[in-house]
């Protein structure tokens, strides 16, 4: 120790003259870009699905209600407690939508502790238009972007035969898949069935099939069919959806009743554990809404008997859709769990012709009518009436009843929807077995951009060389003018369709009539729509019955205008299986209560 | 130091359950009898070059009806750390033996477990002094049995005019009450 | 100067609890509080000594004023859930926690993190330690009345929040180390700034030198005061600084590098005097080693690529039964902490290993009989000890 | 006989407004017999056609007792090209005895087309002005009538695309 060490911190007396470095007023010191300040939400990017409160450790955020909800959206937006937020932004790393963030706004002094409790975006703050503050730096981290790839069958191996192309997600990608659901249930409401949609993936999660496949029966005796074919309305409105791929949810329901035996499955779901009513129903049509009908009304202890035309039950299930989509022996074991609830299917019987209508009122209590749409819409353009010109929905059917049907080295379907595609790719891999190569043109009025067929299933048809032009508009069915062919098709017209929606999104097709083009073809298909054989009622019936728009008006419960008649299923709704399935669960309900009242008042 | 080689050693001599090498430079043993704890821990430390106590801890498994007592030792020279691990029984009164002698600071540790687990080191010095807690007379709140939320809800008032709700459940109120 | 070695014969008997017998009404002893409330205490802490004059003769350590329970609140959190309130156990470097309990979880999880996280990583626990180790020399000079360096040392601290401000969004609890990564790579222009930081930090660390470490008082209160014989490292658990002082040149980016530190260049800081001077020193010297570290991974890191693995649905995440420790060398010493899981979504145990667990209780009560009571205050703060981590 | 007078080059306001109020007049009888020939399931769409012939009956018959127009009356106009058509459309309608759905729908849509046509060439016919607001005007409610049965087809026949 020196002199030195007695005069150096003498030295500190140099920062005297030092400018301060506090802040004189620190309220209104702009934070840094990225900071963790007051939330921002853009309300109309938010769904609602509540991520931000379950992942919040602090429960600092209620769903408070903002407006109605509607599909894909709760209409609940969160309204954040600040007395209890800690600033984590986990809310922000785990936003479905990126539509909670956080600006880089901090002080805000307030004498009335309930304004610190509020809902961002909502009640309009100061900072709601700040751009700073803390974003999610990249897409979504938290909760899982893309779902597993699902194992098919390669382009080469499936062209010339109609084995199952999907092969069903194996246990691993399953619980990868599910792992990604978030359970906010928005799907449940979009489900026309409202199948427990998160409960079933919980299960999935869980390993436990046996109550994965309770749960799916509960809302859907067509898991099989559903899980391969549905139409999956609720992957539309995922909340993972709007960044990354939606939760594949039809492969996980397929992948539940995948890992159940039919005999696990029989045990699973019981047989009807009420006393016999005594009453009997008549079902026409055993498609998935007259079977789902049927099935819940046996379990209500009631006698149902199920008439179909056609010599199979499944109705388009199974005579639309082709079998490399779903094989027949699928739809077959959820037939069973419906025919092991002691309901009987008459098929080869056509109501109409071989019972009168009449007959069946007769003798039921009640009668529901569930037929379909089994007679295809033709374009009726020049040329499309005779030889060569099909319906594709009679081809479908007639490939499934194994009859054998004209197959040419060149085929021109018309139509853009997925029986365009069934019919095409059926096509395809008959030419293939025929002359070892394909000739399908699909013409399609709408562009890719407003396609009405799946993506997969036009994904799938290039993959197996089927040509498709879309934006293309049927004008006439060339035929042979003369010569030895005289009279059979020689090729479709269509014309160059320059844009198919006005700007309200409303059909207004407008052609260029300067790019015509004939593609050649020995047979056209058309695979335009569908409609309802309605010629069963008779005219009296008919005259007597009320209409919507072309179809039979049906109430909520799927009651017509005749008390002792219900109809459902694709001819009331459209064509959907999960719209027909959830069609036969209301009118069993609605019909049971009838009986119910019935029964008593008889007795 | 090679880990395999040591736990073959040490189990010539003491009972331990199959070694768990968790990374190049931790594993995890099990000793099966508990009396050989001291006698354990003293060679650790004189012979096998285990001089540092890292950390003493307990971890609750009321399904198993069972305490784990972590000792935690480090081998500074060799860069390898070893967590033994002993069970105790799950029954009031737990008591195990005090190790406070042959590290000193082991005294903070089995303070603390006595306090938030209830597990007593008869002997360790202060053993039965409030270590954090001062009046409790609660269950000791480390346990699994002791139910935070349920305290906290006991103690503290939630905030007036909370209320949330599930988005599933109320689009279902809004959208199709019936089905 | 008063002797360091007492005639501890003079002393109250030891009773049979182990604690001393003390008579008050004799009025040959007085009980005081030191703390909670008290410059020479860093953070909420109490030691409740008896003195005999101004010689004390015992210490009994007291905590719990901060105890949140936080190794209790974790189990009943999910995994991502915990990572909020982790940082929370230490207040002035808080980022350890954050590392360890990320690390903890990748390593259960089975989760690789990019490399460029564990660069940013690396220089966030370095921005930490400076942070923390201005605060202690605050601290020391505060304990021994020279006000001025806590306030040069509190600005200097208050540049580098501000460095942490603009990489993490935060100032104090920086929430910034995810499992899985880091949430952001760094902002534009980030080494420019943090090199105009480092270089006012010199600036002021050599008027310290001048003003705290050449100082006649500073010295004379320093100086062979508070010593620990090394010999006491092992059985206390003495690690970090403390133990460098003394000789031991415990550091464990140098005994079990993690991170990236095995691609830096520095040299472990030691003294050997093993007193509240050389305790000092080495943290002072240790900044210097922050310093160069701060601006070797600013001059070496990738810049390019993932900061981030995705992981698993954080909302159900579940880890499968294991356990593992995860340490590393914070200001004060081994941070550690051990994680237990048991297949579910929530941690089944979590304990936090903080260097003031074994450095502020059993060996300060060892330390303090025989010291002057005027050097309590130094003595705590030389061990640099940080009450949170002690109650969790 | 008229008819043949009518088509001579010239002809004026009035009688154009004659032949297209007579135009629509005999559409919406055409339709209103046609009701009770189809199935009730699709009568909705005769229905709506004839709905829709009685709005441009009515809206016909104000614009002629509007003043702006009828000052203009007497004014002569070169025939449209295409009224030889239109006027051929009163007439002769080309359905079966039960058309469905389809049929009716196809049948409206071209007789649509020849309305939009006559009434966009009357309006390039007539200078600017009330005569040539009220055509553009008529040649706009057609279009925008035609654009509402396309949608109707659409829906009807392409069946929600399947």
């Amino acid at each position: 120790m020196g002199f030195r060490d007695v005069l150096s911190p003498f030295t500190a007396w140099k920062h005297v003259i030092d400018t301060p470095v506090t802040i004189k007023n620190p309220i209104g010191r702009e934070a840094a870009e990225r900071y963790r300040g007051f939330h921002q939400n853009d309300v109309d990017k938010c769904i609602g699905c509540g991520s931000c409160e379950d992942i919040c450790q602090n429960a600092a955020i209620d769903m408070v209600a903002f407006a109605e909800p509607k599909p894909g959206d709760s209409g609940l937006r969160p309204n954040i407690d600040y007395g209890r937020c800690c600033w984590c932004a986990l809310c922000v790393d785990v936003c479905m939508t990126g539509s909670l963030t956080m600006s880089n706004e901090y002080t805000w002094v307030d004498s009335d502790p309930d304004a610190f409790r509020f809902t961002p975006g909502v009640d309009a703050k100061p900072w709601d238009d700040i751009e700073k503050g803390y974003q999610r730096a990249g897409e979504r981290m938290l909760t899982g972007l893309a779902r597993p790839e699902m194992v098919e069958m390669a382009p080469e191996a499936r062209a010339d035969n109609f084995d199952e192309i999907v092969a069903g997600y194996s246990r691993e990608q399953a619980v990868l898949e599910a792992d990604r659901c978030v359970e906010c249930g928005l799907c449940v409401a979009t489900c026309p069935a409202h199948m427990d949609i998160p409960d079933y993936i919980a299960a999935i999660r869980e390993g436990d099939y046996d109550l994965g496949t309770q749960i799916l029966y509960e809302t859907n005796p067509f898991s099989e069919v559903c899980g391969r074919v549905c139409t999956h309305k609720c992957e539309t409105v995922c909340a993972a959806a709007h960044e990354g791929e939606p939760i594949a949810i039809r492969w996980l329901k397929r992948h539940i009743i995948d890992n159940v035996s039919e005999e696990r499955r029989l045990e699973i779901v019981g047989t009807p554990q009420v006393a016999s009513s005594g009453r009997k129903v008549a079902v026409i049509g055993a498609g998935p809404a007259g079977l789902t009908t049927a099935y819940d009304l046996a379990r209500s202890g009631h006698k149902v008997v199920v008439y179909e035309a056609k010599d199979q039950p499944g109705g388009m299930t199974r005579y639309g859709i082709p079998e490399y989509r779903l094989p027949y022996d699928a739809l077959d074991r959820d037939i069973n769990v419906i025919k092991a609830q002691g309901v009987e299917i008459k098929t080869g019987v056509r109501i109409g012709n071989d019972i009168a209508l009449d007959k069946l009122k007769a003798e039921n209590d009640a009668v529901v009518l569930a037929i379909g749409l089994h007679l295809g819409r033709s374009t009726r353009v020049p040329g499309s009436d005779g030889a060569g010109v099909e319906a594709a929905i009679d081809l479908l059917a007639r490939v499934t009843a194994g009859e054998a049907v004209p197959v040419p080295e060149k085929v021109a379907v018309i139509g853009g929807g997925n029986v365009a595609m069934d019919i095409a790719r059926t096509m395809g891999r008959l030419q293939m077995q025929k002359y070892g190569k394909v000739g399908v043109t699909v013409t399609a009025l709408e562009d890719f951009d407003h396609f009405l067929a799946d993506k997969e299933e036009v994904k799938e048809s290039f993959e197996e060389q089927i040509e498709i032009l879309d934006g293309r508009g049927p004008q006439e069915v060339v035929r042979f003018k003369s010569g030895k062919q005289k009279g059979m098709v020689k090729g479709l017209k269509t014309w160059k369709v320059v844009s198919i929606f006005d700007r309200d999104g409303r059909f207004a097709p407008q052609y260029d009539e300067g790019d015509e083009v004939v593609h050649e073809a020995e047979m056209v298909i058309e695979a335009i729509g569908q409609m309802a054989d309605v010629s069963l009622l008779g005219a009296e019936l008919t005259e007597a019955l009320e209409w919507n728009r072309g179809r039979i008006a049906v109430d909520a419960e799927g009651r017509t205008s005749e008390a002792w008649l219900w109809a459902g299923g694709d001819a009331v709704r459209g064509p959907d299986v999960i719209h027909a399935v959830a069609d036969g669960h209301r009118i069993a309900a609605s019909v049971n209560v009838a009986l119910m009242a019935g029964k008593e008042a008889g007795a | 130091m090679d880990m395999r080689e040591l736990i073959e050693r040490l189990t010539s001599r003491h009972k331990l359950g199959a070694p768990i090498f968790q990374r190049p430079d931790l594993t995890f043993v099990d000793l099966t009898d508990n009396d050989r704890l001291r006698a354990l821990l003293v060679e650790l430390r004189d012979i096998e070059g285990f001089t540092h106590l890292v950390l003493l801890t307990a971890v609750d498994w009321i399904e198993e009806g069972k305490f784990q007592l972590t000792y935690m030792l480090n081998n500074r020279a060799a860069n390898q750390t070893l967590g033994l691990r002993v069970y105790l029984e799950r029954k009031d009164p737990v008591e195990f033996t005090s190790i406070h002698d042959i590290w000193p600071t082991a005294e903070t540790y089995q303070r603390e477990l006595r306090e938030m687990f209830g597990i007593n080191f008869p002997g360790s010095p202060r053993v039965m002094d409030e270590f954090i807690l001062e009046g409790w007379t609660d269950m000791p709140p480390y346990r699994r049995d002791f139910d935070t939320l349920a305290y906290s809800q006991q103690t503290y008032r939630d905030r007036p005019g909370r209320a949330t709700n599930d988005p599933r459940d109320h689009m279902k109120s809004k959208m199709y009450p019936e089905g | 100067m008063f002797s360091f070695n007492p005639d501890r014969s003079q002393y109250p008997d030891v009773g049979p609890d182990g604690k001393l017998e003390v008579d008050l009404e004799t009025g040959k002893y007085l009980k005081l509080w030191h703390g909670p409330n008290h410059p020479g205490i860093t953070g909420n802490m109490s030691v409740e000594i008896t003195v005999d004059g101004d010689e004390v003769v015992e210490g009994k350590t007291h905590v719990g004023y901060l105890h949140r329970g936080f190794e209790k609140l974790m189990e009943r959190r999910t995994f991502i859930q915990v990572f909020p309130i982790v940082c929370r156990v230490c207040v002035p470097e808080p980022d350890f926690n954050e590392y360890c309990y990320a690390a903890a979880v990748e390593e259960l999880a089975g989760i690789e993190v990019p490399e460029q996280a564990q660069w940013i990583r690396t220089l966030i626990l370095e921005m930490g330690r400076f942070n923390s180790y201005m605060m202690a020399m605050g601290g020391i000079a505060g304990a021994l009345g020279s006000g001025v360096i806590g306030q040069w040392m509190t600005y200097v601290r208050d540049l580098m929040l501000d460095r942490f401000e603009e990489m993490t969004g935060a100032r104090i609890y920086h929430m910034f180390i995810l499992p899985g990564g880091v949430r952001a790579g760094l902002p534009e222009g980030f080494a420019g700034r943090m090199e105009e930081v480092l270089r006012t930090a010199e600036k002021y660390l050599a008027d310290v030198d001048k003003v705290l470490f050449t100082n006649a008082v500073f010295k004379k209160r320093t100086k062979g005061v508070g010593y620990i014989d090394p010999a006491l490292f092992e059985p206390y658990g003495v690690t970090g600084p403390n133990a460098r002082a003394g000789g031991v040149a415990k550091d464990l980016r140098k005994d079990a590098p993690y991170l990236v530190y095995d691609q830096l260049d520095f040299e472990v800081v030691t003294e050997t005097a093993s007193d509240i001077w050389a305790r000092a020193m080495v943290r002072r010297r240790d900044i210097d080693v922050s310093i160069s570290l701060i601006r070797q991974i600013l001059a070496k890191m990738p810049t390019e690529g993932p900061v981030m693995t995705a992981l698993p649905n954080v909302l159900h995440w579940k880890i499968p039964r294991g356990e593992t420790y995860i340490k590393g060398e914070s200001s004060r010493g081994e941070y550690g902490y051990y994680l237990v899981t048991d297949g579910s979504g929530y941690p089944r145990r979590v304990n936090v290993r903080g260097p003031s667990y074994t450095h502020a209780m059993a060996l300060l009560e060892h330390l303090i009989p025989g010291t002057n009571i005027s050097d309590i205050a130094a003595l705590m703060v030389s061990l640099h000890t940080y009450p949170p981590e002690i109650e969790r | 006989m008229s008819r043949t007078k009518a088509l001579s080059q010239m002809t004026t306001v009035q009688e154009v407004l004659e032949t297209v109020a007579e135009f629509d007049r005999e559409a919406h009888g055409f339709y209103v017999d046609l009701v009770p020939k189809v199935s009730k399931s699709i009568r909705y769409i005769v229905e709506e056609l004839a709905r829709a012939e009685l709005d441009h009956i009515i809206r016909l018959r104000e614009l002629a007792k509007s003043d702006d127009l009828r000052d203009h009356l007497m004014d002569a106009i070169r025939r449209p090209r295409v009224d030889r058509k239109f006027s051929d459309a009163i007439q002769a309608p080309e359905l079966g005895e039960h058309p469905d759905d389809q049929a009716v729908l196809q049948y409206a849509l071209s007789r649509q087309q020849v309305a939009i046509e006559e009434y966009s060439e009357l309006a390039a016919n007539t200078p600017p002005g009330p005569m040539h607001e009220v055509f553009s005007f008529l040649a706009n409610e057609e279009s925008k009538h035609k654009t509402d049965l396309e949608v109707l087809y659409y829906q009807v026949v392409h069946s929600g695309g399947v």
